[in-house]
């Protein structure tokens, strides 16, 4: 049974990773997990200089899932270089370093940072709703999208991933523009813009008044959207929205997607990621599935 | 693998001890056998529809049982779920979250504010030291007699209904107290005034501060909260509460 | 204490009304519930002739909401005059009836022939996710929403409510130009796109491969949408998506919205739109609110 | 205000009676008063992660005693979370829904397939004519002595392991059985057997529908079958399996 699966040139051992973010760089995690279960770990974002992030409250509960404005918080490409990737590298499995910046300027940054380093691939967040500048501001304009994945291209020694933002009205064509600008993959969905306002003190749950929605309640927004851009470009696709069992990771593949990311789940159960391994391995035997490929997009 | 899974735990109790306050034990001995005073619990709700955890204190630890006890208050939804759970049933949990309470001190203030008395009283248990016990209601109170064998108790009422009229700041300046070392745990605005007379006395204060939380076990950065020197960790002023935290010395902090 | 809230000069007994396709005509859930205690019924979206809708499956469950890709299945304008309008009448509430059509011309027909129809305002719906002509491809682009409603307001004798689509980029942009078009009102949201995969069949659930998520799922979205539609322009909003207690309505309420709309939430609990009513009288008791009005938008 | 009003409803009984086949007794005495053989009751999840109804049809309908029986089979995660309730704890649920069977004919052929068996079972109580049944099942068997009573009883087994090898329109043939009218639930394909059996033979023909649903009370539209003629509701060619159905004459429906 094989359960590997190759994007840009990089073979990952099987298809799950961690969507950024949820998972820190490993660390925390690596005590529920057997980091070298998984395809790939993928790690917070990181920027040229520490960022603060937002003000608290940063998380709200909701429906099904949750609102996050972290405003990604992060140490530094610095300190992530010389504390992270040391660590993950003690694990045998990939390692994809999710990428922000305020400024063209602050992305290409990080990415020429990383170019040395022993990191597999590159994901660029172009898609975060809770920091004013950068982040989301790329990933809703398909002219922007294209500039800045050619700008990152020239520069990045990894294949590079472009990840998208499910707040557009047609993010196949934001898949387009990424394809055109010479993108190696995809990821989606980043979180849906959201709000919670305390009924009681009449006020944002949220300091940030908007989060990001992620988590079960967004799953059937993103299998459409994986499904969307797997018709509309040849590039492969790392979906994630949602998923918290083999079944729904198992839909994603169906859907288009070569890889998967396990989010918010791992939030509510640490040990998940392993289970969704475990899961689409138990799915593949089941059917006599013999190769995962053979699942990846079937759903047509 | 660490101790702090999340495993099903089966209530070995669970009963109100006050209007929507509740005391439940749990039946968990690897949560009993690694937990501290100050440290918390994660209590996950059964309904598909509310994910993230409960945070709550542990109030005390029975090691020789295996056993935890958890005092909660009604605050929404989840609580009132495990509020309306039974003996026998199980209940999700994950811990022991956070660093808890540094044991120290010769002469210690112990300060309890609302639903911040509980993990006072594992702390009690624990502490070896002379202790002054100061509870801040707002009206109705609970578990004060449970507090009586670890130290001289003090009280305060936001009604003045029983103790102090007022804040547990005013009780301990009522009643003169003095000490060393000062443990708080309550509402931010108590936990600044707290801060506040420390810094004036120039007493050494622990402070269990209260976020937010997603994950619980330092992963999300959604629990942070300000800190006066860059964080280890996190390379900004930011430490998380749930890992860092939940108790930090009253001058690494901003409240 | 005051319920009662005028949107484009009618006035509504309360705030509290059906969100269109989850209440049939008021018919079915007569039973259940006193329309009269309602603000108004808004009815299933009728077209100028009947139409028989998509092949089924046309429901699908998805965690913590729905999918619908009904079609708009409607027994045409002439039924509706017929049978729908005088049975609406005989309770004391107002009617919205939702329009739909595959052509501008299509929505103007129906719209004149409701002109003399003893109904009091028309909410068009341009943002149905499950027909393959007419319906979302008015409501993605601002130019065709504003042509679309100043065509309609040049015919209709009622007040009419533009009723917008989640799935855009900038719902405000759309907002503003239904404003430009002339619209009275807005509605808020409509489904949002999504899909759900059967693994075990490797096929889609929905015979229309995709369908509209609806549900408590959506909320976190639209409560941020009204806020954001509510800072855009000044017309007044009906908000939906998700509502199913008087504390999800209060936060669409307090996020900006005059009225509000119950829709999945109707199949779960059929005599919920009371429930609701009453929840937000007993929150103003509470909380000493005399007139509704004062928590319109309160929080900013 | 409704019969069908959605309540709490307490679990009497839950019995397996095959591998993942369930046997519920509701307390439900409005749901029996008003029941008739063929409807459906809704039952609803306790999760909030999965809201829409669940529609169980009525096996039996106690009126004595006010309660109704629904035999169920694990299909996911809904029947699972009924499968594992105990008697004396509640459930919601809304009914009875659906038109049911017309009683009507002399000789019957009362036709079940697979989890379609368990609404022939009231039917074939009430109905006073001379009564041959047919249960069609894959491989094992469940409810079948307790049609022993009301009729003679034919079996067939996909495997063979019971009755006629094959399928319900085999036992039939098998057997020879004759009617003027026929009764039937299961799966669409043995339905269209059904239908094609009974147009070949000239013998009405009364057939239970299925289809995904939300509201279960015809207001949503989801759950329409396609109609010979144009409904008199929908004024096209659509009916409401939840409302004028989910019984059909055969010559009513497109299959
Ligand atoms: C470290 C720590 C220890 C705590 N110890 C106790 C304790 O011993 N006893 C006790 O009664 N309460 C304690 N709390 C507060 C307790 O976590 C909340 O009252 C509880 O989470 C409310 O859940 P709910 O579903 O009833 O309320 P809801 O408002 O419905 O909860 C919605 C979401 O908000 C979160 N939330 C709501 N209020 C708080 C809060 N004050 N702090 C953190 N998250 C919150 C919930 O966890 C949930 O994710 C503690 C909080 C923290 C951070
Ligand atoms: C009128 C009618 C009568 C029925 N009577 C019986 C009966 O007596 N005994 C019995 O075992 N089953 C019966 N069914 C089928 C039963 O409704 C489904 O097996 C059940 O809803 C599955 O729920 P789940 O959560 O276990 O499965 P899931 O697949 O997890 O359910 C997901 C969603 O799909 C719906 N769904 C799944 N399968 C079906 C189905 N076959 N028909 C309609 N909706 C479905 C569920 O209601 C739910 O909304 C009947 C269906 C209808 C329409
Ligand atoms: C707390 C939190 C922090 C996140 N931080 C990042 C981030 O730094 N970079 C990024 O690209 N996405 C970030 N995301 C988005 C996730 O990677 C993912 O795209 C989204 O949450 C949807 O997946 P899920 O529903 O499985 O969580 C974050 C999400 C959450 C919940
Ligand atoms: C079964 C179903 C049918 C619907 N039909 C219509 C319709 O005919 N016209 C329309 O404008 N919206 C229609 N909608 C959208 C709802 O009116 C509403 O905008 C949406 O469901 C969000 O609200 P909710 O989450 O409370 O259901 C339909 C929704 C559902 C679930
Ligand atoms: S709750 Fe996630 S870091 Fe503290
Ligand atoms: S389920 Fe809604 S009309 Fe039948």
């Amino acid at each position: 049974m094989n359960t590997s699966v190759t994007l840009a040139g990089i073979t990952f051992k099987n298809p799950v990773t961690t969507a950024s973010g949820t998972f820190g760089s490993g660390m925390e995690y690596s005590e529920y997990v057997n980091l070298s279960q998984l395809g790939a770990v993928t790690t917070k974002g990181v920027s040229n200089v520490p960022w603060s992030g937002n003000p608290t409250p940063r998380v709200a509960e909701v429906y099904g899932g949750m609102l996050n404005a972290i405003g990604l918080q992060n140490p530094g490409v610095d300190m992530f270089i010389k504390r992270d990737i040391p660590f993950l590298r003690k694990y045998d499995t990939k390692i994809i370093v999710n990428v922000v910046g305020k400024t063209t300027e602050e992305y290409c940054d990080v990415v020429e940072r990383l170019a040395d380093q022993d990191v597999d691939m590159l994901e660029i967040n172009i898609s975060c709703p809770n920091v004013k500048e950068g982040g989301i501001a790329f990933g809703q304009d398909p002219k922007c999208v294209e500039e800045i994945t050619s700008e990152l291209k020239k520069r990045a020694k990894q294949p590079i991933i472009m990840k998208l933002s499910p707040n557009v009205t047609d993010i196949g064509e934001m898949a387009k523009a990424a394809q055109a600008g010479g993108a190696d993959a995809l990821s989606l969905i980043n979180t849906l813009t959201g709000m919670k306002i305390d009924i009681h003190r009449r006020a944002f749950l949220l300091a940030n008044k908007t989060g990001g929605l992620s988590g079960p309640a967004v799953k059937p927004v993103a299998v459409r959207m994986v499904y969307q851009v797997a018709q509309a470009v040849k590039l492969p696709i790392i979906g994630m929205g949602g998923i918290a069992t083999a079944e729904d990771a198992l839909e994603f593949i169906m859907a288009g997607a070569s890889m998967v990311a396990v989010g918010t789940a791992n939030f509510i159960n640490p040990g998940v990621t392993a289970e969704v391994v475990e899961g689409i391995e138990a799915y593949m035997k089941q059917y006599g599935v013999n190769d995962i490929k053979d699942l990846i997009g079937c759903v047509k | 693998m660490s101790v702090a899974m999340k495993r099903k735990a089966i209530i070995a109790g669970n009963v109100e001890l006050a209007q929507d306050v509740y005391s439940m034990w749990l039946d968990a001995p690897d949560i009993a056998s690694e937990a501290k005073p100050g440290q918390f619990v994660s209590l996950y709700s059964r309904d598909g529809s509310k994910l993230l955890p409960r945070p709550i204190s542990i109030c005390e630890i029975d090691k020789q049982q295996g056993k935890v006890r958890l005092v909660y208050r009604i605050a929404g939804n989840g609580t009132r779920e495990f509020a309306g759970m039974a003996a026998t049933e199980w209940i999700e949990a994950m811990g022991p979250l956070g660093n808890g309470f540094n044991l120290e001190g010769r002469k210690a203030l112990l300060i309890g504010g609302g639903i911040g008395i509980p993990p006072m009283l594992e702390l009690a248990k624990q502490l070896i030291c002379e202790k002054q016990i100061v509870l801040g209601y707002r009206d109705i109170t609970f578990l004060e007699e449970e507090f009586e064998a670890y130290g001289k108790v003090f009280i305060s009422t936001e009604d003045g209904s029983k103790g102090t009229k007022g804040n547990v700041i005013d009780a301990i300046n009522e009643n003169q107290l003095e000490a060393d070392i000062i443990f708080a745990c309550g509402p931010t605005p108590m936990l600044r005034g707290v801060k506040a007379f420390a810094t004036e006395k120039n007493i050494k204060a622990q402070l269990s501060l209260e976020e937010r939380m997603a994950c619980g076990i330092g992963a999300c950065l959604g629990c942070v909260c300000k800190s006066k020197e860059i964080d280890h960790h996190s390379n900004v002023k930011n430490k998380r509460i749930c890992k860092e935290g939940p108790v930090f010395y009253s001058e690494e902090v901003e409240l």
